[in-house]
């Protein structure tokens, strides 16, 4: 889960890691009165997507006038799909240099890697791709913590003069990232300005494996990720028009593969995990179903855990009137079928060939 | 005789008392599998199906031998039975359970690399080996013993292929899965390297999907085998940044697409399949 | 270090192990205050060392009267050469099940274990001695946190009945011991009480080389050790009339070894380390010959970093009037030996001969 | 050439801008160890004793390519520049520092099992082959080179025994402390390996104390050797309860008494020297 920059700004504040002065504001009247209060203010949309600035969701304003001028032009605006709500009154701070500072997990050594560039307030992939000797990357070994050293030397590549901030900033970074299970924890920019460096903007992602010890806000609540994550289960959307339904998270790739060779394209993907019972199959088939995108919907199951008949009830139960095309094999197979077929449902055998009749079915339904 | 496991290998389940470790048990002993302990701590002296449960681990080793453990424990508390296991000298542990936090992860796998313990898992469905003995969760119908061994970072995924190669008439040396999670036990190379050492085993197929480069990672590896390595990578309509249901398939700006990596496969000589019926009529006509 | 009861109980309470309700008195009027209020009282002399109990110094009272009677007995009075200046006056809690339970150090296998015994109250050596079964021991990983489940092995050995609470006190022992530089964290004996599990004594021995970032109260300021230790130097008293001062552990160990082969018996250990200055050397010579026991001294010197010329300068300023026999070698050897010479003290070449010479020189002044 | 150490040996001196630091980098420089860099962070650029200093280990390791190291920082830091050198592949770690605590070592030699790093230390004089090289602050006239090896957990009692052997006409192959602190790096195991396997060494004087059971754990190793050793060991009179100087120099309630050790040396058939004359004679003969 990605926070939004102020509440991750909230966190790092509590750290002691230096960031800007700033107020929430959810009005243009209230971002006003902010602006009266701070002065030079930068508005900031909160929406937990990267490339704000490109889509316009950060402006500047010098009085109150501006401000809400301005909040209005950014509330309510679509970024990436995401409606701003929530406007972060920041003061704006003018850096002399910006630089970069993330800790995130390096997969392939199996441990949290500190990466640190001279270049920031830009992509860091990006300064990865065409400046690599601008940045410096150490692996933290996870049994033990931050090694002084590592901080120190991450702190005098970054600038010389200010080492002693610097370590200090890396180390409660550090601490952001362990303690509140991060899986990305950002500074772009960390700014020198007259008065030290700061922390601009922050980024933090949490593991949603760690939410049990982990409390942090949902920020979104009624979308269909969120919904699906609620009952146990994992939806994203996507572009397309047929509705998919899988267990399995390798299946279901493979599901949406096989559905773009037969020329088609999945309007979502959804795992519906190892087990999955007949309510959760109904709440499936709504979640998917509510995407007026939908044409067709493709019900691929191998059955191991998950019992076959089980989904047939919940198939039968939800009432929904798209055309479904139907795989089902595995444990309690005959019986699922059975069920389905007094229900004139479309059944088919294979993986392959329930792509390739939804593909089907959705152009005739054009 | 299976890379991983055997008839002689002596399971024990930990959180054997729950609804899907009690559940399992029964479905490893119908396969066949030697389930010599349980543990459940609070629930020792009890049995489940015949199988004695124990508080801990330690007891489990003492008493029945136990030297491969299999984790159905919610992932609260995964991480610390992985612990219990590998300070008991349990070789071989097969962590089932989905959902372990990334960061207790890095230190477990980091605790295991020195020790005699290997991890399969975490968020994988085990090792089966046909005729043999099962650890984990793939359904019981649908092995067959022969040949072709098999590794891959799903479930579900797996069953169907290893479904299709066994209604196709190809048998299996052993199945493995190494876990949908960022963080795996065991890498892809590992096994790849069991099966090339495997007498039992002629040809692999290898199912990865996007995220990492767990796979590219293999690569080299591959090119030394004397085995043929027959590949699939799901999640070419993947979009970036999102996590398709798996912790570990996400491509991040990093990398990590579908594309990637069977570009990197096709470019080192690696055959690449469309789909489970195309990989299954590719090794037919190796095998 | 070894804190004193009362200060690892604060500890032990400030981690939220139970203890008893106490109280701390310097006189008998006290105590009698604080068991009038407390009722049924133990009152326990607070000393750092063992074996309090045999010798007198933990005695019960009813009432204040009695409390008062037993005050002035034990404080004042002399335990293993440590004088009672603090009672702990502490609630009596009776017992129905005693337990130990301590995490110490591992040397050979140069990491934390943890020790416990269904049977506690009594000398935890013994009980290794005479009945092992009665005991478990766990190593600990120094890069990892106490496991959960070795914290649950050991609660199920203690007490099946109690675990949830055990494994809560072994936790919170075990942050004890790492939090604050144990080298010993001992609760023995762990009570079980109608109203559960609660530790009836605590000791806690710190590590010396933490001090500079451990924060305790010294205890005794005004021992020759205290002192040498406040110099950089290590003293240790012993029952001889030889007095010693060697630079380095291991030649101060053998200068010792020797005097006993000789027949002669060491008034103390002392190690002035290596590099000691003049003004070091006064200091241990004072310290030394404080000892109204010491009726010869012996100065082994074998100088690396350590300069003969300075450790000789430091001994002609002292003053001290006890015969003395020195052997200086090593870094600036001659001008040492001619400054000494010059003073017509005794110069012998060996250790051997030192130690020789010096219980010679001891027996011919008795 | 000695054991650990040689002439090739391209040492790294870390803390080397301190008093303690620069005055033996000049011993060490004079003995005619081949002092290749220093670290003190903040202090890179500058030179001691025409040593270029840097303010990391990587960049004395990526510019004079160190393989050894020798640590004079105070205590507060030294588990830091170990952990500094181990991670950038110093392979002999000499850590003369007295005084870190015991919770930072017990990490610190876990840390360091798990890698290519050696330790010998903390709280040691380091190590020494007359001729060849030294590392630490053995003083330099004592050596002279030889065929008896000496392993110590002391310092100037070791600097004592050396210095009587070399006036005695008995050189020295190899000195090594391994340091007086309750947790060494190193064990005296590890350096009678080292020594049995030196062709240049005939026998072995191995220096012990109060404290522990580090002697008793070499008893079944000497056992198997094919040269000679021979033991001394240093605390008879010491009280239980007591540090002797040494942090490691206690006796405990649960043994480590030089009574102890003397007798289970003898009882495995290990001469056992009274003194450091008695040492000395005895070698004499052996040798």
């Amino acid at each position: 889960m990605m926070l939004y920059e102020y509440a991750a700004k909230e966190i790092f504040s509590r750290y002691g890691i230096p960031v800007p002065r700033s107020f929430l504001a959810t009005d243009a009247t209230d971002a006003g009165k902010i602006a009266d209060k701070l002065g030079h203010v930068v508005l900031k949309a909160q929406v937990a997507t990267g490339g704000r600035g490109k889509a316009g969701g950060i402006l500047r304003a010098e009085n109150k006038h501006d401000a809400q001028v301005n909040a209005r032009q950014i509330l309510g605006m679509s970024i990436k799909g995401l409606t701003v709500k929530k406007l972060l009154i920041e003061e704006y701070i003018k850096p002399e240099k910006e630089m970069y500072l993330g800790i995130t997990i390096d997969r392939k050594a199996r441990c949290p890697i500190i990466m640190a560039s001279s270049e920031g307030g830009v992509d860091i992939e990006e300064v990865a791709r065409t400046s690599p000797e601008k940045i410096k990357k150490m692996h933290i070994h996870p049994l033990t913590e931050l090694h002084d050293y590592q901080a120190r030397e991450i702190a005098i590549f970054l600038n010389k003069d200010g080492v002693t901030q610097i370590i200090d900033i890396i180390q409660k970074l550090y601490r952001v990232f362990t303690e509140n299970d991060c899986t990305l924890a950002e500074i772009n920019p960390l700014a020198l300005t007259g008065n030290g460096f700061i922390a601009l903007d922050a980024k933090m992602n949490i593991d949603d494996n760690a939410m049990f010890r982990q409390k942090f806000m949902e920020e979104e609540e009624d979308t269909p990720t969120a919904t699906a994550r609620k009952n146990g289960m994992s939806y994203v959307g996507l572009d397309g028009d047929i509705g998919c339904i899988v267990n399995g998270a390798g299946l279901a790739m493979a599901t949406l593969d096989m559905i773009k060779y037969y020329g088609g394209e999945a309007a979502n993907f959804m795992d519906v995990r190892a087990g999955a019972n007949k309510e959760q199959i109904k709440v499936a088939l709504r979640l998917v179903s509510s995407n007026i995108k939908v044409k067709s919907i493709l019900i691929n199951i191998f059955g191991g855990i998950t019992k076959c008949d089980e989904v047939a009830r919940g198939i039968i139960d939800s009432g929904v009137s798209i055309p479904i095309v139907i795989r089902l094999t595995g444990t309690n197979e005959e019986e699922g079928r059975r069920m389905l077929e007094e229900h004139d449902m479309i059944l088919v055998s294979t993986s392959e060939e329930a792509a390739k009749e939804a593909v089907a079915l959705g152009h005739s339904h054009k | 005789m299976g890379i991983l496991i055997n008839k002689d290998t002596r399971l024990l389940v930990q959180g054997i008392t729950g609804a899907v470790g009690s559940f399992q048990t029964k479905q490893m002993q119908d396969f066949g599998t030697n389930v010599v302990a349980g543990v459940t701590p609070g629930k020792g002296g009890n049995t489940v199906n015949g199988v004695p449960v124990f508080d801990s681990v330690r007891e489990a080793v003492d008493v029945e031998k136990s030297n491969a453990s299999v984790i159905f424990v919610p992932p609260k508390f995964a991480a610390d039975a992985i612990y219990e296991a590998c300070d008991n000298g349990i070789e071989l542990i097969v962590c089932i359970t989905e959902g372990i936090p990334v960061h207790d992860m890095m230190r477990v796998c980091a605790y295991l690399e020195n020790s005699q313990s290997m991890l399969l898992g975490p968020n994988g469905p085990g090792v089966t080996t046909p005729g043999e003995s099962k650890i984990g969760i793939m359904p019981n119908p649908i092995h067959s013993p022969g040949n072709v061994g098999l590794v891959s970072r799903s479930g579900t995924l797996t069953y169907e292929i290893i479904d299709l190669l066994s209604k196709s008439g190809i048998g299996q040396s052993t199945s493995v899965g190494i876990g949908g999670d960022q963080i795996a036990g065991t890498s892809f190379i590992e096994i790849l390297r069991l099966f090339e050492e495997d007498p039992k085993t002629s040809a692999v197929v290898m199912v990865g999907e996007i995220g990492g480069t767990a796979e590219q990672d293999a690569i080299e590896f591959i090119k030394q085998m004397s085995k043929p390595v027959i590949a699939y990578i799901v999640g070419v309509s993947a979009p970036a940044g999102k996590t398709m249901g798996h912790a570990g398939a996400i491509v991040s700006s990093g990398g990590g697409t579908a594309i990637e990596k069977i570009q990197a496969f096709e470019s080192a000589g690696v055959t690449v399949g469309k789909s489970p019926v195309d990989i299954v009529r590719i090794v037919k006509n190796i095998v």
